[in-house]
């Protein structure tokens, strides 16, 4: 090389759905530091849908326009059809999630004024909002779509923390019960930091271990370097540390239910969804790209760590009396319904077959769980939210339509045949079997028909209990109207006809991960 | 020589002979769909259709005359009742012939008689359709072709049994038997039912033909067992031993039902059936026919004892009924020889048993429905015709010279002494007993004093209640005679049944019938000194252990209940519980558990950053060694 | 020779987590918790040395800038909530829990 | 091309849509009698064209559904399925008219009682119509929700413990009959789920055994056979007499033609392993269920648990791999539905009447509701397999059939003769004999909609009893042909020893 810098190549077609998420949140920073308060709302919701909007076109767009089959960006991120798939579907649930945030009363008046003070009855009375809200959601969205795309371990690390760090501030803001939303937002925080410092020390050991921190570099290394191992194994632990942290599989669920319990509803729709879309994302990546030739290795610790996962999520949500923490457990159980997709690897074929049913399943999920907390924030108290499940009694029969909504979607949760659920269950399980996992797709049933019951007891709650003299009101606004039928067609389609979906995952899985 | 050969006929009366089913059995549709509206006629149609009934099988009988002996089994095909197990249609034969005769013959009596009898019943429409259903179920059993088609009418009869005896069904005691009588009829049907099983497994055919047609040659050990289960269904339907203890609480019944079913026809099934088995499963000489003359000797004598101590005029004649049925039963257990006195008997005492039992239901309709003979007495004078017609069917069964009972016990005891001289004597014996307790019964009920209730009124029954008694008891007179002398029904069974190769010869004066003739002059003797002469109490004394013994039925019920009523209860109650504490427990207790577990498991949760944090450091630390592990494998 | 640093590396590392475990002010927490990072700083340096490519060394100004976000980030989180409890104390925010 | 079976399923499902739409509750009913009517007569039509010895299915439909898992929307009956098709076809009329009140009670809605019986219906009609594994599970599973909610919403008093008790023992069965699907698919690799694609593909024995438990279990507890019973007497004497008669006549069935079409004709090597181990559990079942059945104080409770001895007669019927015994277990599937149904039925009219289910608080109707009783005791007699009524056919040919290959157990069995006759007759005696007790003593007699109820049954039960011809001709090639392959197993087993 002769001294002459070549300027780096960068597809800005291909990155264009991040680009314009980002560019639209950094366009709501300047609007939150220009832009008068009483406009600024009015521009940040279609400023922030839009982005949305546009950035899931483009990502349509490029999929019709043919699938890249090497990285971009001098190999930092790969577009591929598995991070394309991802892309659009957090693309969509983020959308779906933002018109949750449109709608009022779920954001603190002034996160800075201490809760009962004069100042947050001013703050209350002036009917002032945080419309940071939006950009940071943004941001969060945009991390969402790097995470899963990138394809070198800092660019991730980058990404997991653009991703994180907005939405531990998301986390704060939450109208109501105050307390809990500052203490979940500092759990989160310190917990999130604390596992990413994990992440990067393993990043760093596999450096160590390979030269690079590029994915397909490693991976091709695996059996080249020799006597390395400690650098590998641990490394390869830590860095797993930090993104099973992240998808909430045991032991490192505990901060899940005390974030989804605290947070604003429609953050926690935002995580519930997309932050577990794209944490598996970027787990399959690693694992598969880097870690593929090391499977004998680590698939035996994935067994464990599915089964811990399951086993927990199923059985601590059984006496759960918070419906957000109940959602919660169950979220981590089906992380570890997900994980066992994950084990479900062999030749390329298997592991097509094993992508595609994961992708189908995280649609599905992703769906209907934006679904379950739309209806949450719609069942109201004096006191905001009707956390308690007690409260939910009876409920249908005085909203029938709205409980039988939020029934429908919790039997998708526990699995019935014609719901999304059953089909991701199916798939998943279906992939793990060819590749001889039955051990694991039997636990996998035992703790589905386990979870069943706290899913079957809400019904029993809503429809054959009767009401409480001083229920709670039900109020449903318009965009969260929106949500629940969305995501109602979403859960019907996928349960009875899935095959255009199925279709989808299945193309997008074809060409596996580019490495 | 052996039965004839079934051959199919399906020409003239015969070819309808169903019509002797059906006509009963639409009696029975009509008054119990009909409900109240037949109220008015239902008697009557009931009557109608058993008599009509009657004529159809006085033809079929007339037409089976027509053929030659060696012919007289025609087989009636009627439809395809179980596609791949068995066709039903109708045997006509002399043995079943005769069993029509006496059901219709007899039942048409009984059901002009109840016309009476149950004319201040407000269900007489009801009762009629039971007995239209009873006639209809018993004509099945008798005639069906096959075992399948004779279980259907067995257990046919044992409904309207059930039904007719819990006719009254207000009264506990009266549901009580009713329940009784078919959960012990039902044991009886387990063994009949199973040897069916066992008949098809071995024959691969459960119809009569097919049976005697079949290639198949079965081990003995087979042919016995289905002989000894056909039997236990024997002993249930007919009240032998061990399942007798249904009978006398059957009494419960309207008396009719008592005549009809648990004197002159239901109760002889068992016999038909032995008699019917006879060539196939109870060769002369085979266990399984030891065992019926075993059961037929022992019940003559349970049931003659039983009768000794009843003061109930009802149960009295019950135990005789029982001690009868013995008779055929021994009769029909030591083969060919014995067939035809079996039937015979069977037939007499039908006649002459219903004319009594409906003799005592007359006097109980005068006596206001008192039973115990110890508040009768005297009732010659006011109720003659009553009186006298009773007193042909007392003279019957003891076998007073030359009535119908004479000529057909006689012949069982003689040929039974052919077979065996202990069974033989046995069977003098009873006669001997029957003399004591038939006699006590008259004596007690129409001679002595008075014992009558304060409000007792004793009247004359009506004429449609008087005649059938007389009827019956001209039956009574002649019967006897005309079928035993000269091997007429030998004879005339001969091609059903079979015979013996030299036909007995009746000879009056032989040992044995001096002998009974002689015991039943005791017995009857010891009865007038006890009870015409001597003032009866109207109180039961306490009388002797045997006295007891017998009162108690032999501590039959006794012993049921504490072989198997209280240990069944126990069982059940022990069945319960394991079901609600034992596998339901197992169940809610796992769902429990998971609970529990989850309560406890929820409080790792602490709360503390610390604690999750301690959780994800620990949690690595483990990831990292179990890598190494795995990695070094 | 790197292996010192790497060691030097690994105890930074571990010092930060128990350090996490141990200590309950929030701040101090969160100190740890950058001690940790900046453990990492020097394995990436060490390694770039090692491996003889500069990416290590970029790597680490990365991390830097991340963690300075961090700061950004949590400090606000922190300081709201002591505004609202008046302690910094990570063990007094246990509202959520089972 | 036929269009039978898809109308079939498709009718009561725009039914239910349109129940559920209209807002007059009167004119809601008579819209389920209509419907359901109408399935009635259009199974009648169809039932009429099967010829009994044509192709093994008949009026096959079959439409891709999920093609990347190789699933079809394929429909198609043999015998066996389009009896029992039948007997789900008569019976949801007859339920429709029997709870024509039953949903006022609870004050909810009656619209949404009657909508989910019109689902249930089709998914019943589609359950046993199903010729593809997968689409069965689906029905087999998707069955028990409209059933949850009639038991949960208008059940008694412990409804909603008998609902769940319900969901999560079926739900477990079928998540372990889950499993066994899949891993058939994924054995036999035949990219397809129709069942004529699956049978015969898994030779080994070992594998076999696996898959077998996976579904049988899932049937033992739907059936359901001892000890996966405990279910059952909850959720039938909590569910509303209606449902109770649909879960007990028609949906516990699935479990035992599961057994026959699935477990016998996809397995058949280890049908013929786990034979002796099925006919202790079912012989078992009728001793057991008769002895508790007896000691019952609740009328539900008691006709739950004869059913419970009942399961156990069919599902040795199935195991006894004998034709005779095979066509009465399934002969018998439906002349249970019909009798116990009618025993449901008249039970529901008796405690509606006097609002108690326990026994002791009866005696003596039978002199104030003579029919009542009357028609109670036929279908009790029914119940104890009296002959002249449909069921004795049945039993005596499960036992016979049994007989012929095992001996013993059909011995034991048929001691359950003389239970039943102890449990139907005792319970009778202590309801509907003795002296009138006060609480009863005003009772009404059954009323004209009420005998309109009973009657088909009652005739149905007789005439079956008599002429049981034309349900056997139709059952009797299909059963051949399912048991056709156990009966070679068998056969070369026996030769093996004897060499």
């Amino acid at each position: 090389m002769n001294g002459t810098i070549q300027a780096p190549t960068i597809e800005y077609g291909l990155l264009a759905p991040m680009l314009v998420v980002f560019g639209a949140a950094i366009i709501g920073v300047l609007v939150e530091a220009f832009a008068p308060r009483y406009l600024r709302s009015s521009i940040h919701k279609p400023l922030t849908l839009l982005s949305l909007a546009g950035a899931f076109v483009l990502t349509i767009w490029q999929a019709r326009s043919g699938i890249p089959t090497k990285p971009a960006a001098m190999g930092a991120v790969a577009v591929d059809g598995p991070a394309l798939f991802i892309w659009g579907t957090i693309l969509v649930l983020a959308f779906v999630s933002v018109l949750l945030i449109n709608d009022e009363g779920h954001f603190v008046a002034s996160a800075s004024a201490v809760p009962g003070s004069a100042e947050e009855e001013r703050a209350l009375s002036e009917g002032a909002t945080h419309t940071e809200v939006y950009p940071l959601a943004l941001f969060a969205v945009g991390g969402m779509l790097l995470f899963p795309a990138a394809n070198d371990l800092l660019a991730m690390f980058v990404a997991l923390e653009v991703m994180s760090l907005p939405l531990y501030l998301l986390c704060g803001l939450a109208r109501r019960r105050r307390l809990l939303s500052q203490e979940a937002a500092v759990k989160y925080f310190l917990l999130g930091a604390f596992s990413s410092a994990f992440f990067l020390y393993g990043t760093a050991l596999l450096y160590g271990y390979a030269g690079s921190v590029d994915l397909a570099k490693i991976g091709a290394s695996l059996g080249a370097v020799g006597g390395q191992d400690t650098l590998l194994y641990i490394g390869a632990a830590m860095l797993g540390v930090g993104l099973l942290f992240k998808i909430g599989a045991a032991p490192f669920q505990a901060w899940k239910p005390d974030v989804y319990q605290g947070s604003p509803t429609p953050i926690t729709a935002l995580m519930a969804s997309g932050t577990l879309v794209a944490a598996f994302g970027a787990l399959l990546r690693v694992f598969w790209v880097a870690l593929g030739g090391l499977e004998w290795s680590w698939t035996p610790i994935m067994w464990g760590v599915a089964i811990l996962t399951m086993v927990t999520g199923a059985i601590l949500a059984i006496t759960q009396t918070d419906i957000k923490r109940m959602l919660a457990y169950s979220s981590i159980a089906h992380g570890g319904f997900l994980l066992i997709g994950v084990v479900a690897i062999g030749n390329q074929q298997q592991n097509a077959s094993a992508l595609s049913a994961l992708l189908f399943y995280l649609v599905a999920y992703g769906f209907t769980t934006v679904g379950a907390f739309a209806i949450v924030t719609t069942v109201r108290d004096a006191g905001g939210e009707a956390w308690h499940l007690s409260r939910w009694a009876g409920l249908g029969k005085r909203r029938p339509l709205v409980a039988t909504v939020f029934a429908f979607f919790l039997l998708a949760f526990a699995g019935i045949p014609l719901t999304s659920g059953f089909f991701g269950k199916y798939a998943v399980f279906q992939a793990a079997v060819d590749a001889g996992a039955t051990p694991l797709v039997v636990v996998g049933v035992v703790s589905s028909a386990v979870a069943a019951f706290f899913y079957v007891r809400v019904i029993v709650l809503m429809f054959f209990s009767d009401p409480a003299a001083d229920g709670p009101s039900v109020v449903i606004p318009g965009g969260t109207w929106a949500v629940g039928a969305l995501a109602t067609l979403a859960t019907v389609v996928l349960g009875v006809f899935p095959q255009p979906v199925l279709d989808l995952a299945h193309t997008a899985a074809q060409s596996l991960f580019v490495r | 020589m052996e039965p004839a050969k079934i051959i199919e006929h399906s020409g003239g009366v015969i070819g309808v002979s169903w019509l002797l089913i059906a006509l009963p059995l639409l009696g029975a549709a009509v008054l119990l769909l009909g409900g109240r509206r037949t109220d008015r006629f239902g008697h009557l149609l009931g009557v109608a259709t058993a008599v009509a009934s009657f004529v159809v099988g006085v033809l079929v009988f007339v037409q089976l005359l027509g053929f030659d002996p060696a012919e007289r089994r025609l087989a009636v095909p009627l439809y395809d009742f179980i596609p791949g197990l068995t066709k039903m249609g109708l045997l006509i034969d002399p043995l079943s012939i005769s069993f029509v005769l006496l059901i219709t013959g007899v039942g048409s009596l009984i059901h002009i008689y109840s016309i009476g009898y149950m004319a201040h019943d407000p269900n007489r429409r009801r009762f009629f359709a039971y007995l239209n259903l009873f006639v209809a179920a018993m004509l099945l059993l008798v005639l069906a072709d096959n075992y399948v088609g004779l279980y259907v009418g067995w257990e046919g009869v044992g409904l309207a049994s059930y039904l007719l005896i819990g006719f009254w069904q207000h009264k506990p005691a009266a549901a009580t038997a009713a329940k009784k009588a078919f959960i012990v009829n039902r044991v009886g049907d387990f063994g009949l039912a199973i040897g069916i099983f066992t008949i098809f497994t071995a024959f691969n055919s459960v119809s009569f033909a097919g049976v005697m047609a079949s290639e198949a040659h079965p081990s003995q050990g087979t042919l016995t067992a289905i002989g000894l289960l056909l039997l236990l269904g024997a002993c249930g339907k007919s009240a032998q031993l061990p399942l007798q203890s249904w009978l006398l609480d059957a009494m419960e019944g309207p008396t009719p039902v008592s005549a009809l079913i648990h004197a002159a026809t239901m109760v002889t099934a068992g016999v038909y059936l032995v008699t019917r088995s006879g060539a196939m499963f109870f060769p002369e000489g085979s266990t399984a026919a030891i065992a019926v003359t075993i059961v037929g000797v022992a019940t003559l004598l349970a049931g003659a004892i039983i009768g000794t101590a009843k003061d109930d005029i009802k149960k009295a004649l019950a135990g005789s009924t029982m001690s009868q049925i013995g008779y055929m039963m021994l009769a029909a257990g030591i083969g060919p020889a014995g067939y035809a006195f079996a039937i015979a008997h069977l037939i007499t005492h039908g006649f002459f048993k219903a004319d009594m039992f409906l003799g005592a239901g007359s006097v109980m309709h005068a006596m206001n429905d008192e039973v115990n003979m110890r508040k009768y007495g005297g009732l010659r004078k006011v109720m003659p015709i009553t009186f006298a017609t009773f007193l042909v069917g007392y003279l019957a069964i003891i076998g007073f010279p030359l009535l119908s009972g004479y000529f057909t016990k006689d012949g069982i005891i003689e040929s039974v002494m052919e077979h065996s001289a202990t069974l033989g004597w046995l069977a003098v014996l009873g006669a001997g007993i029957t003399g004591f307790y038939m006699s006590r019964l008259v004596f007690m009920t129409f001679f002595g004093q008075k014992r009558w209730e304060a409000d007792a009124h004793p009247h004359e029954s009506p004429a449609v209640m008087t005649w059938p008694l007389i009827i019956l008891s001209v039956g009574s007179i002649f019967l006897g005679a005309f079928l035993i002398l000269g091997n007429r029904f030998m004879t005339f069974l001969a091609p059903a049944v079979g015979r013996p190769e030299e036909l007995p010869s009746f000879h009056p004066f032989s040992v044995a019938g001096l002998a009974t003739l002689a015991l039943v002059a005791a017995g009857a003797a010891f009865a007038w000194v006890k009870y015409g002469k001597a003032e009866v109490p109207v109180v039961a004394p306490r009388g002797s252990f045997l006295t007891t013994f017998a009162r108690r039925d032999l501590y039959g019920d006794a012993l049921n209940e504490a072989l198997f009523m209280r240990p069944g209860q126990w069982l059940t109650r022990l069945a319960v519980f394991f079901d609600n504490r034992g596998i339901d427990g197992l169940v809610n207790g796992l769902a429990a558990g998971i609970g529990g577990t989850s309560g406890r498991l929820r409080r790792v949760q602490t709360g503390f950053v610390r604690s999750y944090a301690l959780s994800i450091f620990v949690g690595a630390a483990i990831l990292v060694g179990a890598w190494f592990v795995v990695g070094n494998l | 020779m790197t292996t010192h640093y790497l060691v030097l590396s690994a105890l930074l590392f571990v010092i930060g987590g128990v350090g996490v475990l141990v200590r309950r002010n929030a701040i101090v927490v969160f100190m740890c918790v950058e001690l940790m990072l900046n453990a990492c700083n020097l394995a990436f340096v060490t390694f770039a040395r090692q491996n003889g490519n500069l990416d290590g060394q970029i790597i680490a100004f990365f991390v830097m800038i991340v963690a300075a976000a961090e700061v950004v980030i949590g400090l606000a989180i922190i300081v709201t909530i002591f505004r609202t409890r008046r302690s910094a104390s990570v063990d007094d925010v246990n509202l959520l829990k089972y | 091309m036929h269009y039978w079976l898809s109308t079939l399923i498709g009718v009561p499902v725009l039914g239910a849509l349109g129940v559920a739409a209209v807002k007059n509750e009167l004119r809601a009913k008579q819209a389920t009698l209509a419907v359901s009517l109408l399935v009635l007569v259009l199974t009648v039509v169809m039932a009429v064209q099967f010829s009994p010895n044509g192709d093994k299915f008949q009026f096959t439909e079959k439409y891709s559904w999920v093609p990347s898992f190789g699933i079809h929307f394929g429909l198609g009956v043999d015998g066996i399925a389009l009896v029992l098709i039948l007997l789900s076809a008569v019976l949801v009329p007859i339920v429709v008219l029997a709870s024509w009140h039953e949903a006022e009670a609870g004050k909810r809605s009656v619209r949404m009682y009657f909508a989910l019986l019109l689902v249930l219906e089709a998914m019943m009609i589609g359950v046993f119509a199903a010729t593809d594994v997968f689409l069965f599970y689906v029905f087999f599973e998707a069955m028990l929700i409209p059933m949850y909610f009639m038991i949960g919403s208008y059940g008694g008093a412990q409804r909603s413990y008998a609902a769940v008790k319900f969901l999560l023992y079926s739900l477990f069965g079928g998540l372990l009959m889950l499993v066994a699907v899949i891993a058939l698919y994924s054995i036999a690799d035949k990219g397809s789920f129709m069942f004529t694609d699956l049978v015969g593909s898994v030779q080994d024995v070992g594998t076999q055994k696996w898959l077998f438990l996976g579904f049988f279990i899932a049937f033992a507890i739907k059936a359901p056979l001892w000890p996966f019973h405990t279910w059952l007497p909850d959720a039938a004497a909590q569910a509303p007499a209606g449902a109770a008669v649909l879960l007990v006549g028609v949906l516990d069935k699935v479990g035992t033609y599961g057994m026959l079409r699935f477990c016998l004709e996809l397995f058949p090597d280890a049908a013929h392993y786990f034979t002796p181990l099925v006919l202790v559990l079912s012989v078992v079942g009728i001793v057991y269920g008769a002895i508790v059945a007896i000691g019952q104080t609740d009328m539900k409770r008691l006709i739950a648990y004869t059913s419970i001895s009942h399961f156990g007669f069919i599902t040795m019927g199935v195991f006894a791999i004998s034709v005779n015994a095979g066509s009465g277990a399934t002969l018998y599937m439906v002349n249970h539905g019909f009798s116990t149904g009618a025993l449901f039925l008249i039970a529901g009219f008796l405690i509606h009447r006097r609002g108690s289910q326990y026994i002791s608080d009866y005696g003596g109707v039978q002199k104030v509701a003579p029919i009542l009783a009357g028609t109670f005791l036929v279908a009790g007699l029914s119940g104890l397999a009296l002959p002249g009524l449909s069921s004795f056919v049945s039993e005596f040919m499960v036992l016979i059939g049994s007989y012929e290959t095992h001996a013993v157990y059909a011995i034991i069995a048929t001691s359950g003769v003389v239970l039943a006759a102890i449990y139907i007759l005792w319970m009778y005696q202590r309801t509907m004999n003795g002296p009138t007790a006060e609480s009863v003593r005003d009772i009404k007699d059954l009323n004209g909609r009420e005998k309109w109820v009973v009657a088909p049954l009652i005739a149905v039960i007789i005439a079956l009893g008599f002429f049981p011809k034309p349900l056997l001709d139709v059952i009797n090639p299909a059963v051949t042909d399912s048991i056709s392959q156990v009966q070679h197993v068998k056969q070369e087993s026996v030769a093996q020893e004897g060499q």
